[in-house]
């Protein structure tokens, strides 16, 4: 199905750039309906047959990616998760990436969040991939969900020094002391890595400033695209990585198939599909930027 | 005569606006104003509406091109207004949210005034494809930075601009196409924002003295009557 | 039935509170237990602050206490000492609440949740996990109001240095002297424009765009119009100016019909020349759109505050064939406009469009003074740079100095 | 029909709609912009009437505990507003006016004197030496570029000589901002038509899932 659309659209949409270029050769007006055209296909059809393409993985995601990939098993991985519903059509295929990537090394899984819409997105995180697909996976041994508390940078204040000072229990009520994961672990200095999901406040730029830098702990993140350029200066001495929008998600994505093909064949990928009709509209749109200039010089030719 | 009274009103509320900042006990007069300006739009709004009843009513009377659809503009207002105001099928009683679910309002709002606003905003997507075909020529050098930038920056928003370089040694690591592009979003984009806020700035420090001082007093109109 | 039915849940919600208060007391007890286990462990209490001392803080509203103590001798960086939590109590009552906790090394803090007029006292205790060293308190603190914020010293210098340049090149102007002002092609255009729709015998269409008269933006926009409209009035074009805001609206009226009077033609003026649409930025999008492609506006003029309309807009227009002149103090919105329309105004030109247009020396000497304005940023940044780089690079004691000062005279306290 | 199906086809339709302008104006067009003017203008004369009259001014003023008389001067304003629509007493609406322009030119002298300019003055005093090349170069293009970008910005002095060069500078990183905004924004742009057809295909036809 999905390749028959692949070839249709292709095909389409190739040919039909042909013609427009031999159009605009010939120094004919392209009519901007036809522009119209162009992209409604371009943006329709990968979205009625479902197009991916397959993403490669740009340096500022790899980054990421083999930081959780090189860690030696059993490390400890904080995952926060700073956001609320509305953000999280673009920045919740990059948690669930992290939840699968960081508990298929083996490694330890602490979550929380500094937003208190976080909590439920958490709760269904654990829910829809932890339970289901790492049915091995022990509550308390290689994950724990220690949940919200309010007060932003003060919480960060605080938990970089000791963490049961902020937190007395996890979600389910349970001491910290009582939780296995918790053993030897004093503050956010004993984690190996760690990761903020969302761009607003607060958010990623808050874990560099008052956690990752002052501690000098390996801190990453994955924000909405229109977040990522305020954060990109942060890349790469303080941030070691990030993954900007739906773009990102779907780079760290096609990362973990590439890497764990057998693991993740079924792995449902919303940052790749969601990028399908993005990426054939922003070749569409580059295309016609060629397009466009061949006509500017054909013509300014036969004025000459 | 009829105009100095409103210029002696805007050069002493602005004077003591820019001044109330310095001041802790009256720190807080430019959201009183906002307060103020929001009562003063409620009664323009009734001259606004009023322009659109009359402007309609108006096309249907004299039975202009198109006075159908005047009517329809018009029965829309009125109905929109009704269930606000009296909160039809508002679940709750009069004292209830004016848009609480299944009111007519709320319901007016879902299927008739989202639809019809997110469709309007995402024509944009066509827009944007269509000027960018006519503006990105290389016509002059200008346009050209304008071109390359642009097109970098597409090109980094797809898989393409990874395959495409990724050939380059780490250490020219800065051609990559992602890595371009993140420079280009962090360095000249970031220089050029800044250049225009603080021209911004200083434009409207110079344009808030014309106005407050009474240089500047067009938008007050007609002395003669 | 519906009783009985009622009767039954009411049954089990007692259940469920009995078992609820079973479980409850159970993990009463758990806890019980757990503290006595921890009894028997070896417990560290930290030694109190040494001094704490809590002064109103300086310059509000009588809303906020700064509190600084001295470091507890356990808080040598060998994590003794976790943190420390600030406790106030009214004066007097001693029934203090907990405020804040922060971490260790840290002396100070500004407690912003504090009433005017009332008294507190602040008690600081150091903290090593759950256990917690006696309090050391402070003396009574009454937060109280300013009445000048020096705080803002430095915003009121260089404010007063950049609005003192423009009101003296206003004042400087009036004396005849003649400024030379460079050419700003979108405002060249606007003759050229106009000229054209006089030719084509077609409308002229002014968006002052979509906020109200509360944005400095639309202020700017309606002088241009006052400009424009003077033209009109002279060639008797038809003027088409649909807005979005009901003061808009009573105001563009205004600044019309002073131009037509100007011109001696009062009579030709009509308030169906500036029209209410909606208040809602694509329900106005949409009629705007409608009326483009309807009327085709031999010109297009967008000077104002813009939002994601601009796009729609500016493409609308050309689809139509209109010479378009935008203007704009939204950055986000300038790369549309620049791409699709013919001129544009950007950010600071949208400003000084009417100064120049009207050609009054006042007018004009006021973009001197924000020339001068802009001059002053530069050598500032040019000096922070110098200091900064080399503070940086070789240190010594005078650049980091003036580094410092830099940094404080651009940073806004509060 | 339920009440949900209609609504979901009354939605799909005024998508259509409005999309078909993008072929040319048409009746299908022009009732939906009908629709749009006349239910927004009610809406918002809503909105104003509840938030800011009733909330704003109302409630306020009635409080029976602690009344306040602040709203009166904007009501005192506002009713001024109104003198226009009698010819005799209309110029009594300037003085709203000339408050509101006093008090915008007020507010946002100070607003964007602080945001706008001494902030990003600060935030441009970087140092050139960082340790690294590629840091101090990126640092050098944003001095320079902010540097060139305010000579563009001069208007009392000809863009001649070397000073002209430095505005031409300038007008280069005022381009490749353009260029790098517009391109980066082209995505959202694209997932706003994304969340149309999504509705269309989706809830609409039920095409996909």
């Amino acid at each position: 199905m999905s390749s028959i659309g692949l070839i249709i659209s292709f095909l389409f949409i190739g040919l039909g750039l042909i013609w427009l270029l031999i159009l605009a050769i010939k120094g004919r007006e392209v009519d901007r309906r036809l522009i119209f055209v162009f992209i409604g296909i371009a943006v329709s059809v990968p979205l009625l047959f479902k197009i991916s393409f397959s993403e490669k993985a740009t340096p500022i995601v790899r980054d990421v990616f083999y930081k959780i990939e090189n860690l030696p098993e059993g490390s400890k991985v904080l995952l926060s998760y700073d956001y609320g519903p509305s953000m999280a059509p673009e920045v919740e295929p990059m948690s669930n990436a992290f939840v699968r990537h960081a508990l298929t090394k083996n490694h330890k899984v602490y979550f929380m969040c500094l937003w208190a819409t976080g909590q439920s997105l958490v709760a269904t995180a654990i829910d829809s991939i932890v339970k289901k697909e790492f049915p091995d996976k022990v509550n308390g041994i290689d994950y724990v969900n220690i949940g919200f508390k309010a007060g932003g940078t003060g919480v960060l204040n605080v938990i970089i020094t000791d963490f049961r000072k902020m937190y007395l229990t996890n979600v389910d009520g349970v001491n910290l002391d009582s939780v296995p994961i918790f053993n030897g672990i004093k503050s956010l200095r004993d984690m190996d890595l760690l990761v903020s999901i969302g761009g607003g406040f607060p958010g990623v730029k808050e874990w560099v400033l008052f956690a990752g830098a002052p501690g000098n702990i390996p801190t990453a993140g994955g924000c909405a695209a229109v977040s990522a350029p305020l954060l990109y200066p942060y890349y790469p001495r303080q941030l070691l990585g990030l993954l900007g929008g739906i773009k990102g998600a779907a780079e760290y994505e096609s990362e973990l198939k590439d890497v764990y093909p057998d693991r993740f064949a079924d792995m449902p990928t919303p940052g790749i599909a969601m990028m399908g009709p993005q990426t054939l509209a922003h070749l569409v749109v580059m295309a016609f930027i060629v397009i466009g200039n061949i006509a500017f010089f054909v013509t300014r030719k036969k004025k000459v | 005569m009829k105009k100095q009274v409103p210029l002696t009103i805007t050069f002493i509320v602005g004077v003591v606006l820019v001044l109330s900042v310095f001041f802790p006990p009256v720190e807080t007069l430019g959201e009183d104003f906002s307060l103020f300006f929001d009562i003063i739009a409620v009664f323009a709004f009734f001259l606004g509406g009023g322009n659109l009843i009359r402007v309609h009513t108006d096309r249907i009377s004299k039975k202009k091109k198109d006075w159908g659809f005047s009517m329809i503009t018009i029965g829309g207002f009125l109905i929109m207004l009704a269930a606000g105001l009296f909160k039809l099928w508002n679940p709750g009683d009069i004292s209830a949210d004016v848009a609480a679910t299944g009111s007519l309002f709320q319901l007016m709002y879902d299927w008739m005034f989202n639809p019809l606003g997110a469709t309007m905003y995402s024509l944009l997507a066509f827009y944007v494809a269509s000027a960018s075909y006519r503006a990105f020529r290389a016509k002059n050098r200008d346009a050209t930075i304008l071109l390359v930038a642009a097109f970098v920056i597409l090109l980094g928003r797809t898989p393409l601009g990874m395959y495409a370089t990724e050939w380059i040694p780490e250490s020219f690591s800065l051609l990559q196409i992602p890595n371009l592009a993140i420079w280009i979003m962090t360095s000249p984009n970031l220089a050029g924002q800044r250049a225009i806020m603080i021209g911004i700035a200083l434009g409207v420090v110079s344009m808030s003295l014309r106005l407050i001082l009474g240089v500047e007093r067009t938008h007050l109109g007609t002395d003669n009557e | 039935m519906d009783i009985t039915k009622r009767n039954i849940k009411n049954l089990y919600c007692v259940h469920l509170i009995v078992f609820l208060f079973l479980i409850s007391s159970l993990t009463v007890f758990a806890q019980t237990e757990t503290v006595a286990e921890e009894d028997t462990t070896t417990i560290f209490i930290p030694q109190s602050p040494i001094s704490v001392t809590a002064e109103d803080y300086k310059y509000d509203r009588g809303e906020s206490v700064v509190i600084n103590w001295g470091l507890s001798p356990d808080d040598d960086g060998s994590g003794k000492v976790t943190g420390y939590e600030i406790f106030r109590s009214e004066a007097e009552q001693d029934d203090f609440i907990s405020v804040n906790v922060v971490a260790p090394g840290i002396s100070t803090f500004r407690d912003k949740s504090v009433e005017n007029n009332v008294e507190y006292i602040y008690g600081i205790a150091a903290l090593n996990g759950d256990d917690a060293s006696p309090m050391t308190l402070s003396e009574p603190v009454l937060p109280d109001t300013e009445i000048v914020n020096w705080n803002l010293l430095n915003l009121f210098f260089i404010g007063l240095l950049i609005a003192g340049s423009v009101i003296y090149f206003i004042a400087h102007a009036k004396r005849g002297k003649k400024l030379f002002i460079r050419k700003i092609a979108g405002l060249e255009a606007i003759d050229e424009a106009i000229g054209r729709a006089t030719e084509m015998g077609r409308p002229i269409l002014f968006i002052p765009g979509i906020n109200d008269m509360d944005d400095v933006q639309t202020i700017a926009g309606i002088t241009i119009l006052g400009r424009v409209a003077k033209v009109v009035a002279d060639y008797d074009i038809k003027i088409n100016m649909p807005v979005a805001r009901s003061i808009v609206m009573t105001t563009a009226r205004e600044t019309i019909k002073e131009a037509y009077v100007g011109a001696g033609r009062p009579d030709a003026y009509s308030d169906n020349m500036v029209r209410y649409i909606t208040d809602e930025q694509f329900g106005y999008v949409a009629a705007v759109d409608g009326i483009m492609v309807r009327e085709k506006p031999a010109t297009c003029f967008y000077l104002g505050a813009f939002f994601a309309e601009s796009l729609i807009l500016a493409e609308t227009g050309n689809s139509v064939g209109a010479i378009q002149i935008a203007g704009t103090a939204m950055p986000a919105q300038l790369p549309f406009f620049v791409a699709a329309c013919d001129y544009t105004l950007i950010g600071e030109e949208l400003f000084a469009a009417s100064a120049y247009l009207s050609n009054e020396p006042k007018q004009l000497g006021s973009l001197k003074g924000q020339d001068v304005g802009k001059f002053m940023a530069m050598a500032a940044i040019a000096l922070g740079v110098i200091s900064v780089t080399i503070a940086r690079a070789w240190g010594g004691s005078f650049f980091p100095w003036l580094d410092e000062f830099m940094h404080r005279l651009f940073t806004i306290t509060n | 029909m339920d009440w949900t199906t209609f609504g979901v086809w009354l939605a799909a339709v005024f998508t259509l709609g409005i999309i078909s302008f993008l072929y040319r104006d048409n009746i299908f067009y022009k009732l939906c912009e009908a629709i749009f003017v006349g239910i927004s203008a009610g809406y918002w004369l809503i909105t104003f009437f509840w938030d800011n009259l009733y909330s704003k001014f109302y409630s306020q003023v009635t409080d029976p505990v602690d009344p306040q008389w602040t709203p009166w001067i904007g009501f005192v304003l506002g009713a001024l507003m109104l003198t226009r629509l009698f010819e005799k007493i209309g110029w009594l609406s300037r003085w709203p006016l000339a408050f509101i322009i006093g008090a915008t030119a007020g507010v946002y002298m100070m607003f964007y004197f602080v945001s706008n300019a001494m902030l990003q003055v600060s935030a441009t005093i970087l140092p050139i030496y960082t340790g690294s090349i590629s840091g101090a170069i990126s640092n050098l293009f944003i001095i320079v570029g902010t540097f060139c970008g305010l000579i563009y910005f001069f208007f009392s002095k000809e863009h001649k000589g070397a000073f002209g060069g430095a505005a031409k500078i300038g007008i280069w990183f005022l381009m490749a901002t353009f260029g790098a905004s517009f391109g980066y924004t082209v995505m959202s742009r694209m997932s706003l038509m994304l969340g149309r057809l999504d509705f269309l295909f989706g809830q609409w036809l039920g095409l996909i899932k």
